[in-house]
């Protein structure tokens, strides 16, 4: 009833930050006992272009293995691209000095989905919150120790828990403090892998609570990688569905959930398990498993499970079509 | 609401009693499961639902009778299979229950095969236990169990080994072990947290088609709704070792009468709508060891009262098949 | 803060307290840590323990029995050997030469590996596999036999017996250190330090080093025991320090055709390999239980 | 499958390169391997004869090509303190040591794995207690002193109190001679088999998969012998893999404990006579001993885990 509120053109006014732009990760595959020959590549990220934009939150969707944490690696300069490029405010950061790289670190943070794994264990959390700064900043000790026990306050953790140790606390606040950790240095965006979903049901609201409240008081953009979709709902501004490498679907949130127009969109939507007893799913469940990156189909990707499948679709790689304004798929059905 | 009217009148098959499962720990008494009662009709599916830590998994193990003896024991109640205590068998005539009439799907693929065994194997050895008939027949079971839970080109997949599936294939393989005797009982144990979300649909449908084809009572331990809306007839949420409400479906997600149904109700977030901003219950779950007295929830309830935090709540029915622990109700 | 201030009032009394401060200590291995006190204070202090010369004897001493023994003295309390030296003051002087040889090798081994390790699991590719490569064909080479050829080569010295036996205990160590790399180099907290901007030394020594150590305690403590059972076995053979130093190993040897007429001989140095060893497992299994329960596999 | 035993042979190879590398090396850093030979009465003729058939007037690596090309044909020189070809007077050996291996492997294999289990299956028990006890022995004392202990226990004394020797202390006249050293050489082994495969035992028997194999109402007794002992054994086996190099040393100290003339002591008599020839051979003989072993391990390694065999 109300289309024109959802306007995702008013969203675009919003500078875009972070730029991914023909991305690809390839991964060789090698044979051999002594010298070792590639006998071929995974593709596990192959061509993803996106944006992320200041204060709003980008999720990126799809199944294990479809590439989404390659991608926010490459974005945290934990794995280098095949090819294609990332810009930071204009920047491309493979052409940057060692000082922009620095600015870049500091201004680029991330949470991961594990919290038992994430902090180290043998350092006590004034350390654990502080390390960022103490690489990037030149703090005094007294500056350093206000501002861990603020980040601390601000992530419903109380000061007195900056001489504590990391096993003494529940997976839920482990995850507030590793998200005091990555907002220590003030970055402009946070990469997000799948931050609740090792938590207790009843402690993954809290924590999605809290990191939209952190994004208005910090003004930071998300990239939220998420293979749940009611939290990518009810956290993004901006969705991009990824299967086997590609990104397949992009757009507003409201405008893609309710127009989900690629075939292995709908499918995913028809997956997801119901809010409601009552609520009637479309029968479209997928057959197969996902295929191997490693030799991926011709033509379009998801042609072998599509239940839309056209002859083309083997044969021909799909253009992108823009349904409504962001919104791009890429299927032959557009 | 004209709901929960029509089933329900097919014979009980499972009937669990004040079941108490504890365990004797370095701090102290742990009660797991305190007091557990619920039955399953046949053909009927039910959820059980509760966090880490609210004992749904010492329930699992205690209807099999696989509690690890000690530092775990069963200290009371019954578990009536078709009339038959559980509780008071024998190790050997609980070996000849499990798994003919009562059998289990555990939760995670890749570490419930035996990585030494074919899978022909391992899905014929509850066969061959629990049925008298010769080798051959032993095999054609096997492919049909197989073909069954859609597993393609059975015939040669019979001798491959654990390591050579995927994730998907194992949970069907390991769902396949649980249906290979026709259980009267199956108890999956969130079967599907780690498959990725079409394989998850897969697989729901297919239990869901198991049960219906052969009319097995299946319970379904899971921490999530989601699975409960499309999968379960009727529904326990446990909550520190306890079931706190219990109903058929329809009636809990519409009238959530325990706080904390509602609340977890609220705190997810949903597919089909936007949400502003979802309802999030403070605090963590309790650790068992160390209890409060009177209603465990208390500390994290918007609604609690003085009464709360002295006594632990009666069981109060808010309709015949439906009823929750939670002074508000009195 | 309430409870605190209950505590407070209800301090028990002293006697009480002093029963619980020892009841925590129930679990501790006390008995194989004072066999290793032992060993380790001889072993420094020998020369103002020893109540005799080890290296000298009155060959009118010959064979004497334990001081309990009929025809034993209360000047000789382990018995005297085939030469009249003082068993107790020889006994005493072997520990000095174990503990001595386990020290030096275990320090220069566990640096060894452990910088290997460390290289290995880090970087990984050609580095890994050539080190590990190494590992491989060092453990499949038996040490003893090892050893013999380099005695028989080079001469037998506390330099070349310590080098050897290094030789024989990196391996160990790398193996153990790289792995436990590799698992702590996945670890999320490590991503997070890149991501951060930490420079590889630091995530080295900040993050990776400390998780490695509870694995490097353990596994010294166990491998101690297989340093002093190869040292006395080299010893025992003829290849280890040479005589007429007293190592525990070639005073058993000494008394090994003797067995009828002096059985103590072999015995008390035997019984001391034996007790220092069973000691340090002991000691290595409670260590191990206590501070890496994954290590259980390790042998 | 194919990948992996061709990568273990091929490390056994290199092993073996390896071995023969560091022998040269050391027969060099000796000195003059000429002396070995020869004595001051030798004449200039005989020294250059050897000159030539050692090559030492070639580069290094020349010389070691020499040295290996010999090796492979079981030419490892004459035994300064036999006089004859050093194979021949191993060859005479290789029994007695076989043989006794064998029985220290059937020891502890009869020993260690079934006390392993059953201290695995009856935690806390009696049996559990005498398992720890002979795991701690065996990897405590020394074996040089385990084998004399026995010997003294066994036939000094049990002279001394009965007037005959239980068994035979020393030599391989008699059947029954072996039983010490069988018992001396396998304790070690048998209480590292022992603990290994009591702790493998107690992580497998709380796996998933044997939850889901009781689930499936197998017994207790087909869950322990079937489910977890294959899986627990891999493990046992990885270890065996490894330090079959210590019933190889233990041989050496055993053997000359109890005058068991097999390799172990042709090595230590090489060795006290200064008699490089010969020990370069034996350790030789050892090492390839031990590589074999080791390679038979892998092979059944790959026969019990199927994760390896296909792969």
């Amino acid at each position: 009833m109300t289309t024109l509120e959802a306007n995702p053109v008013t969203q675009t006014t919003n500078e875009v930050l972070l730029e991914a732009d023909g991305l690809k990760k390839h991964f060789p595959v090698t044979k051999g006992l002594l010298v070792s020959k590639v006998t071929g590549w995974i593709k596990a990220v192959d061509g993803v272009s996106f944006q992320v934009r200041a204060g709003e939150t980008l999720g990126i969707v799809g199944e294990s293995g479809c590439g989404k944490s390659t991608t926010a690696k490459m974005l945290l300069m934990l794995e280098e691209p095949t090819e294609g490029t990332i810009r930071y405010q204009g920047q491309e950061i493979r052409d940057a000095n060692s000082e922009q790289r620095r600015a870049y670190r500091s201004s680029v943070q991330a949470v991961f989905q594990d919290p038992w794994s994430s902090l180290n264990p043998r350092m006590r959390v004034r350390d654990l919150i502080a390390e960022p700064m103490v690489i990037n900043l030149n703090l005094s000790r007294r500056e350093m120790q206000d501002r861990v026990a603020k980040l601390l306050n601000d992530v419903g953790l109380s000061s007195y828990h900056a001489n504590l140790y990391p096993h003494e606390f529940s997976g839920g606040q482990r995850q507030r403090l590793a998200i005091a950790r990555a907002l220590s240095v003030e970055p402009r965006v946070i990469v997000l892998d799948e931050p609740v979903s090792a938590l207790d049901v009843s402690i993954r609201a809290q924590i999605m609570n809290l990191l939209m409240d952190l994004q208005n008081e910090y003004n930071v953009s998300y990239l939220l990688i998420a293979h749940h979709l009611a939290t990518v709902r009810y956290m993004c501004d901006w969705v991009a569905v990824m299967y086997l490498g590609q990104i397949v679907e992009y757009g507003p949130t409201k405008e893609l959930f309710d127009n989900a127009s690629h075939p292995y969109t709908r499918a995913l939507m028809n997956a997801a398990l119901p809010s409601h007893p009552d609520i009637e799913q479309e029968e479209m469940i997928l057959t197969g498993e996902v295929p191997s990156p490693l030799n991926p189909p011709e033509g379009c990707r998801f042609h072998p499970r599509c239940p839309f499948v056209m002859e083309r679709c083997s044969r021909d790689i799909p253009e992108v079509t823009e349904l409504a304004p962001g919104h791009i798929v890429s299927c032959h059905l557009y | 609401m004209t709901t929960s009217t029509t089933e329900n009148t097919a014979p009980v098959v499972l009937e669990v009693d004040g079941l108490k499962t504890y365990f004797e720990t370095r701090w102290g008494t742990v009660k797991a499961v305190d007091g557990v009662s619920f039955n399953l009709r046949r053909g009927e599916t039910l959820g059980i639902v509760g966090e880490s830590g609210s004992g749904k998994s010492v329930t699992m193990l205690s209807l099999m009778r696989l509690i690890p003896e000690p530092p775990g024991r069963i200290v009371d109640g019954q578990i009536l299979l078709e009339g038959q205590d559980l509780v008071q068998m024998n190790d050997k005539e609980m070996s000849e229950i499990r798994g003919s009439q009562i059998a289990l799907i555990i939760q995670d693929p890749m570490t419930s095969l035996n990585p030494v065994f074919s899978i022909g194997n391992q899905v014929g050895e509850a066969i061959k236990i629990h049925q008298d008939i010769p080798k051959r027949t032993v095999v054609q079971q096997v492919l049909n169990v197989l073909r069954k839970v859609n597993i393609p080109a059975a015939e040669t997949r019979v001798r491959d080994y654990p390591h050579q599936m995927s994730g998907g294939m194992r949970q069907r393989v390991v769902g396949a072990i649980g249906i290979s005797c026709e259980p009267i009982v199956l108890i999956a144990d969130e079967p599907t947290t780690s498959l990725d979300v079409t394989i998850q649909a897969q697989y729901l449908k297919l239990l869901k088609e198991l049960q219906e084809a052969s009319n097995i009572g299946l319970i379904f331990i899971t921490h999530d709704f989601g699975i409960v809306a499309k999968m379960c007839d009727r529904v326990a949420v446990m909550y520190a070792g306890r079931i706190v409400e219990m109903g058929d479906v329809r009636d809990i997600f519409n009238h959530p009468s325990h706080p904390y149904t509602e609340a977890l109700l609220a705190s997810v977030p949903k597919l089909e709508e936007d949400v502003d901003r979802l309802y999030s219950i403070e605090g963590q779950p309790p650790t068992l060891h160390d209890l409060p007295t009177g209603c465990p929830f208390a500390p994290r309830c918007q609604y609690v009262m003085d009464k709360c935090l002295e006594t632990y709540p009666l069981q109060f029915d808010v309709t015949d098949s439906h009823y929750a622990a939670c002074w508000r109700l009195e | 803060m309430a409870a605190d201030a209950t505590l407070v009032v209800q301090q028990p009394a002293v006697p009480a307290r002093i029963a619980r401060k020892l009841w925590q200590f129930r679990r501790w291995p006390l008995i194989p840590m004072f066999f290793l006190v032992l060993f380790v204070f001889t072993g420094i202090f020998a020369p103002l323990i020893a109540p005799h010369d080890p290296e000298r004897g009155g060959l009118r001493d010959r064979n004497l029995p334990p001081a309990w023994e009929e025809g034993g003295s209360s000047e000789f309390l382990l018995g005297t050997d085939h030469l009249g030296r003082d068993m107790l003051s020889r006994v005493i002087f072997g520990a000095r030469i174990s503990l001595a040889v386990a020290g030096v090798t275990l320090g220069v081994g566990m640096v060894i590996g452990v910088a290997s390790g460390l290289i290995a699991g880090w970087y990984g590719g050609w580095l890994d596999e050539f080190l590990m490569r190494i590992v491989d064909i060092k453990l499949a080479i038996p040490t003893i036999l090892l050893a013999l050829v380099l005695v028989l080569a080079l001469g037998q010295s506390f330099l070349i017996i310590v080098a050897i036996l290094a030789i024989a205990v990196w391996p160990r160590f790398a193996r153990n250190v790289r792995g436990e790399v590799l698992q702590l180099k996945t670890m999320d907290f490590v991503a997070l330090a890149k991501v951060a901007g930490a420079s590889t030394p630091r995530i080295l020594f900040i993050h990776i080093f400390p998780g490695v150590i509870n694995t490097l305690i353990v596994l010294a403590t166990l491998e101690v025991g297989i340093v002093i059972l190869l040292e006395s076995t080299l010893s025992f053979l003829g290849a280890g320090v040479p005589p007429p130093t007293p190592a525990w190993g070639s005073m058993v040897s000494d008394g090994r055709d003797r067995l009828a007429v002096a059985w103590w001989i072999s015995t008390m140095p035997g019984l001391a390999i034996m007790l220092v060893v069973l000691s340090m497992n002991l000691f290595g299994d409670w260590l191990r239980d206590r501070l890496d329960p994954r290590l259980r596999q390790l042998n | 499958m194919q990948r992996y035993l061709l990568r273990r042979i091929l490390l056994a190879m290199v092993t073996l390169l390896a071995v023969s590398l560091i022998i040269f090396v050391m027969s060099r850093a000796a000195g003059d391997p000429r002396h070995v030979y020869l004595d001051d009465y030798s004449t200039q003729e005989d020294w250059d004869r050897l000159t030539a058939t050692l090559g030492l007037d070639k580069p290094y690596y020349q010389q070691y090509g020499i040295f290996l090309g010999s090796a492979l044909r079981g030419d490892f020189g004459q035994s300064i303190k036999e006089g004859r070809p050093s194979m021949e007077v191993i060859v005479e050996r290789i029994p007695a040591t076989l043989q006794l291996g064998l029985a220290a492997f059937a020891f502890s294999v009869i020993v260690g794995v079934p006390l392993g289990i059953l201290s695995a299956v009856k935690r806390g028990s009696f049996l559990d207690m005498a398992g720890k006890v002979v795991a701690l022995v065996g990897q405590s004392a020394p074996v040089f002193w385990l084998g004399l202990m026995l010997v003294f226990l066994f036939a000094v004394r049990w002279n001394d109190w009965f007037g005959d020797s239980l068994v035979p202390p020393y030599g391989r006249q008699e059947i029954s001679s072996i039983i010490l050293p069988a018992v001396t050489l396998g304790w070690f082994y048998a209480a590292a088999n022992l603990r290994l495969l009591r702790s493998a035992m107690l992580n497998v028997l709380d796996s998933e998969y044997v939850k889901l194999a009781r689930a499936k109402g197998v017994s207790n007794n087909i869950v322990i012998w079937k489910h977890s002992l294959r899986n627990a054994l891999i493990p046992v086996l990885t270890f065996a893999g490894i330090t079959l190099g210590s019933l190889v040393t233990g041989s050496l100290v055993v053997e000359t404990v109890f005058a068991w003339p097999g390799l172990g002591q042709l090595a230590i008599q090489a060795l006290a006579g200064n008699d490089y020839p010969l020990l370069q051979a034996v350790v030789i003989v050892f090492t390839l001993m031990y590589v074999a072993a080791a390679l038979s391990v892998d092979i059944m390694y790959a026969y019990i885990d199927p994760r390896i065999r296909y792969s």
